[in-house]
């Protein structure tokens, strides 16, 4: 999931949502960086209307932690 | 045709004749099957073969003359002379044999049984009224197995009863009461045997298609590939918004459990926090230890 | 409801639950604390888990905020 | 979660909500308060309508029993 | 989908999960492959436990359309 | 399911749903094809409207059982 | 939530969850870093398994009628 969520948090930052920025965030976390999965992702959001996915995922009662931390 | 070639003189001309027609018949089609047309009254018979023109061609002829075509065309048709034998008749259709099986099937019609008839089936007298007004009928009935009793004024059936279970003889006394109370329990029509279709023979049962069956192997594909495509964080177009949505839930996951103090989880924070406040006072049971808005 | 906050808190915090530590957490929030009700609090949950009853309430999720702001 | 029930407790008792009385009410409860947290809560809390919120709570369905892990 | 659903007829042929197969299976169905998305695919499914994840339903975040004002 | 899932790339890449497509997609995958099953998949969708079908899949979450780790 | 998504990433990727970590995820992604957020979330996680955090969101299918405002 690392790649979706470098993706999300250039949604937040505002950052555009291209090869490069995606990877830069991989690589300051240490990971791996694959480039293929990284173009699959940003293909795979181009038609994506990101804030309306997140809204929604918002919208849903937040899932439940049951064991206390 | 090889017609002038064929004067083989030990085969009389008219069942040369038949036999080059049947094998014209065979080898215009894409399916050609087999079928039983035992019991088949000729009058229903030939309402079924209307009932299939412009669909599927129903030829009938001597077993021996269909199993001469049948070799003759060869390529693969003659697999299906194991099932020529009783009275037969072959079908041929453009149609795949799936359609025609369907086809077969719904063209059939009921009929009723006979004595000493095997039983196709279980054979039910359905509960309810018969109609017949009380009289010995009751335990012609009763002697058969069905709950019957006089009631209202007329012999009723209490409950569903099978009189003859699947592959039993029906017996002379089922048979009359079948016939008095006008169930016919058989389906009568073409019964296909085998079906040989462009290099494949076909069994009955791999002829019947469920297509509710398939559309539920769709769905289940398809929720399949979603939910792989989700899990291992392979985003697909479809499914990017779904990953989205588990991040976010994961985020929000995370950040409740550890109560990390965002601007985002504030909210549900603070729900969060007003739910298990809520949840400990519940189980306080001493009026006087609990929050005013709690109190009665 | 600040009674059993306060009583929360000290779960947390690992401190015992009994009226001097609750009357503290309460008075340091500025609550103009009600003797009984302390004791009564103690006392209520001397026979209750405090684990168990913050983790069925996070079990069950602050559903669906209907408006979200 | 203790941070959050010092800022409820505090917003019941109608103090103000600052780093100050967050972390006078923490104290008291023995918990060991770590100041960027405090700051933090009070900066996410900035924009949050505390009564709204508590109140979407508790129009959320009860409870259901927590499959604790 | 198409690339998933090739993974998931080997998967269940029993052939192995590379590059090639699915790059084979994609061409007899006439797909325009692309190099970049099968390569994303092989390596997320590097460490996948492709029967469970097949089975663990996803969540549908699109089940509820936003009236979004 | 492979012969179903070979549909559904037919599907998606838009050719014909034929026996010689579908049997090409399976043979692609290393499946030892059975002609009567190919046969008899083409004739059942050709009484399923597979865009619904699938429509309908995505927006229940997941029929398939869930066996979580 | 970029500051939570930071952490899921060093979480995936092995690296070490502690500031400098977080802050150099963030800055990758253009975020204009607040040092006791960071600090904050570092504190926050101290005690928290990610691992089972993650995992009860996924137990959790998120599904609600959204009524976005």
């Amino acid at each position: 999931m690392e790649y979706v969520y470098a993706a999300l948090i250039l949604n937040e930052s505002g950052e555009e949502l291209n090869e490069e920025n995606i990877t830069g965030v991989l690589e300051a976390a240490g990971v791996d960086v694959e480039e293929s999965r990284v173009k699959a992702l940003v293909a795979a959001l181009e038609d994506v209307d990101i804030e309306e996915a997140v809204e929604q995922a918002a919208a849903a009662p937040a899932a439940a932690p049951a064991a206390s931390g | 045709m090889s017609a002038e070639e064929r004067t083989t003189d030990e085969v009389p001309e008219w069942k040369q004749r038949e036999v080059d027609e049947l094998v014209d018949l065979l080898e215009a089609h894409d399916s050609v099957g087999v079928v039983n047309v035992t019991g088949i009254p000729s009058k229903q018979l030939q309402d079924m073969r209307r009932g299939l023109h412009g669909q599927a061609a129903l030829r009938m002829s001597r077993n021996t003359l269909l199993v001469r075509a049948l070799e003759e065309v060869d390529d693969g048709l003659e697999d299906l002379t194991q099932y020529i034998e009783g009275e037969v008749g072959l079908v041929a259709t453009n149609d795949n044999p799936f359609g025609l099986f369907q086809q077969l099937e719904a063209s059939k019609t009921p009929a009723p049984i006979n004595a000493g008839e095997v039983a196709p089936n279980d054979i039910v007298v359905p509960e309810g009224d018969t109609g017949i007004d009380p009289g010995p009928f009751v335990g012609e009935l009763q002697t058969i197995g069905a709950n019957a009793r006089i009631q209202e004024g007329s012999i009723q059936v209490l409950e569903d009863s099978v009189v003859t279970e699947e592959g039993e003889v029906v017996s002379d006394d089922v048979a009359n009461v079948l016939s008095e109370l006008g169930i016919e329990p058989k389906e009568v029509g073409l019964d296909l045997r085998g079906v040989y279709s462009e290099g494949v023979l076909f069994t009955p049962d791999e002829l019947e298609i469920d297509v509710e069956e398939y559309r539920a192997d769709i769905k289940s594909a398809a929720a399949s590939a979603r939910n792989l495509s989700v899990n291992a964080a392979y985003p697909t177009e479809q499914t990017a918004p779904a990953l989205i949505s588990k991040a976010q839930g994961e985020a929000k996951s995370l950040g409740l459990q550890a109560a990390v103090e965002s601007p985002d989880l504030a909210d549900d924070l603070v729900s969060k926090a007003d739910a298990q406040v809520r949840a400990l006072a519940a189980q306080i049971d001493d009026e006087e230890a609990l929050p005013e808005e709690l109190q009665d």
